[in-house]
């Protein structure tokens, strides 16, 4: 069986390289592979672009690596969010490019290319600014934006559960975009709460299935960095 | 205008959760849109789904019961109901723009009378924060709209040509305002209820498009 | 709480009208809703256009609504199988329509329907027949189809377990195309082995969300109609 | 040619099978494809993808054992392997066609030196059965074609330009026939291998499309 397990982020990481397109996955303080990130920011990688929702709060996320100058661009749907100011610093100062996208576009965008398509006709964002330099294309007198798939070189996952052929499982609402982020990269590496043996996962309940998985390391559960509410 | 008071959040909140039937999924933006949940009518089923990927979100838990895993779009803690589910993203999207959703209800800055409304990004402003507005927006059987009827400044959000930019055409179907519960009709404009205390022409005084007052024109309960 | 819940077939299918597209979940022998497809043929109902994997097999599945002379048009992958020969017959006298799509691309066009896209970008087919009369688009230089979202007004689906609200679970490999199909009709009719009560279910194992589904019919596990091997 | 017997669909499935690596991800579609199953190297971990959405098929199980809801594409009773997993039929054809697939092994009416095949829809008929072909071989690493070298009337099915309607473009990898394994590169028909009892020579002839012959040219191990 393909050894999909690595006992450190450093080798869960050896296959990132400067100028990356990174799919990072994580909402709010759910599903966020913190672990994966810092190992990014101590390599000290630079002009990576990342895709995720939004451009971090605080420290964290997708902050994190604004702060630690990993970051070339950000490809995200909500980048002006109250705590982010790093990005608004970066970006105002030319340092750091935005693409931005409706949210769910660009979970589509990114399933689109999971599922080998070449993109997505688009209802979203017609007739408004992201919709400039677009493509449109018209069925039964509907105008769409032709949005081009979006994969990634690498994805950044989190599971809470992972079994030695890399199927996972994805705890309450942490999933959000990492089930289509593991599609859409060339290259998936997850960061999983807890291993289970080989069959333990029943086959109907497995959210993403091991064929998207390239690697995967094991963290033990852990407080969301950044979390300062109830904890269990 | 005497005894007229604007309505405050809550009681905006309150009147737009009037609107919500039973058995109804909505998706509430984050502001006034999120206080509505305290208001829907006793004995009503409605399902509220989140963005990221929760269909049947319920009230917010007892502070040891929080679960990072289990927040709001607006990143709120959040329970669920018995029967809710979880989808990834895209399908969580797939039911917003697969016009799943009964009702939307989204805050704005601008809604013009041809139901186009902006909500993601101030004229002064590099950039803005998109989220699932327009997603959700454009997907919706019902958006309905809850603001201050006019900013600071006193200049009407209701307006007949945006200058705000746009977040999705023709797609506001009712504006609930501190003054107004406003339809937007194939006519354009049309004044339902006035809040208690304000008439008619206070809020055609207060609206920067043409407003066709209803037969029917009544005051919101509040 | 939304009454989705109907105790008769008849019930089940007051909302399918003569000329409706109706998607049919099944694929081989499993997944099918047969007492939904019966009660289509008792119908008596005519010129539907019918989307399914096939046409059907023996006089089972979709070669049933084809002998009952129901079917206006097929849209599938494989019309063409040694065991549809009603389908061939009824064909070439020119008395049923065919559409033929590769069988991912019918999935893909389907959950599009389900997403509210206006449709994807194919490679599949690309320099073929069934590019005839296609719009292409290039991304990348990789020239695509523009394939439209096909979405149904009726869905019959076949399940094994639901809830009050009409969340779904698909046993084995019984799902193939229901879950899309669930997706993209705007009715969406649930055939189902047993219903379980409300919170039965784990929702992080629900398949298809209630939100899809708008009625259910429960019917007790059965055997396949003309599988005549061991059966459990 | 006097000793010279071409190989039967069990050697040939043997042979295409000896090209599987450890751990890889695999499609077989109908008739010869399917029985490469039983030729997979000992010790070897090989991944087989149904479209219907299995991943991790096993073997065909006992009589007694045999489950309706767990048949292969082909409609075969099968079995799971530890760890398998299922996906619906969008999400299926995602791997097939996002590039999970390592390898897919199909048939084929003609293969072309360009690696274009044809396997859908016979010329004289009006139509035919797409199925998953388009979609797989579109995306797969790898297509290999199993197929008899000639039809019934001695036709060369490997050609320069397909005269059957086009499955999909410039995909085909390796062709394995009954008299022998060719590579389509660059520069076209590769011979690699040639049946027992046969010479690159008796394959040119029976090839209607040149034929590189390699440097290195075996015969196949029946």
């Amino acid at each position: 069986m393909k050894q999909k397990k690595v006992e450190t982020i450093e080798d869960a990481l050896d296959r990132i390289s400067d100028g990356d397109t990174v799919l990072v996955g994580g909402f709010g303080f759910s599903g966020i592979p913190e672990k994966l990130i810092d190992g990014v920011c101590e390599r000290g990688l630079r002009d990576l672009t990342i895709v995720n929702n939004s451009s971090g709060a605080q420290k964290l996320g997708v902050a994190k690596l604004l702060h630690n100058g990993c970051v070339g661009k950000v490809i995200c749907s909500f980048p002006w969010g109250r705590e982010s100011k790093i990005f608004t610093d970066l970006y105002e100062a030319g340092k750091v490019d935005l693409e931005i996208v409706p949210q769910g576009i660009l979970a589509e965008r990114m399933r689109a290319a999971g599922a080998g398509l070449g993109g997505i006709l688009s209802p979203s964002g017609v007739g408004t600014e992201i919709a400039e330099g677009k493509s449109t294309h018209e069925i039964d007198g509907v105008e769409y934006l032709i949005e081009a798939a979006l994969p990634g070189d690498i994805a950044l996952v989190k599971a809470t559960k992972v079994d030695p052929r890399g199927n996972l499982i994805y705890r309450l609402a942490s999933q959000n975009m990492n089930p289509v982020m593991a599609m859409a990269a060339k290259y998936t590496i997850v960061e999983a709460d807890e291993e289970v043996a080989l069959g333990d996962l029943d086959p109907e309940h497995i959210m993403t299935a091991g064929v998207f998985v390239d690697r995967y390391y094991v963290t033990g559960r852990y407080k969301p960095d950044g979390w300062d509410g109830a904890w269990s | 205008m005497s005894d007229s008071v604007r309505l405050d959040r809550n009681q905006i909140a309150k009147r737009v959760a009037a609107e919500l039937q039973d058995g109804w999924l909505v998706n509430l933006g984050l502001g006034i849109p999120t206080l509505a949940v305290n208001f829907i009518p006793e004995g009503y089923d409605v399902i509220f789904h989140s963005e990221n990927g929760i269909i049947g979100m319920g009230p917010q838990p007892a502070d040891e019961d929080v679960d990072t895993d289990l927040m709001s779009a607006g990143k709120g803690p959040v329970t669920l109901i018995p029967g809710a589910a979880f989808v990834h993203h895209a399908d969580s999207f797939a039911v917003a723009r697969g016009g799943r959703l009964d009702a939307a209800i989204l805050g704005a800055y601008q809604v013009s009378d041809n139901g186009d409304f902006a909500n993601w990004r101030l004229p002064n402003r590099h950039v803005g924060g998109i989220g699932g507005a327009m997603d959700i927006a454009v997907g919706a059987q019902q958006v309905f709209v809850t603001m201050s009827h006019t900013d600071k400044d006193g200049t009407s959000k209701l307006v007949e040509n945006l200058t705000y930019p746009l977040t999705t055409r023709a797609c506001v179907t009712k504006v609930f305002t501190d003054i107004a519960v406003i339809s937007v009709t194939p006519e354009g404009f049309v004044l339902d209820e006035v809040a208690p205390g304000f008439t008619p022409d206070d809020v055609i005084a207060a609206t920067a498009a043409r407003l066709i007052v209803s037969d029917s024109v009544s005051t919101i309960a509040a």
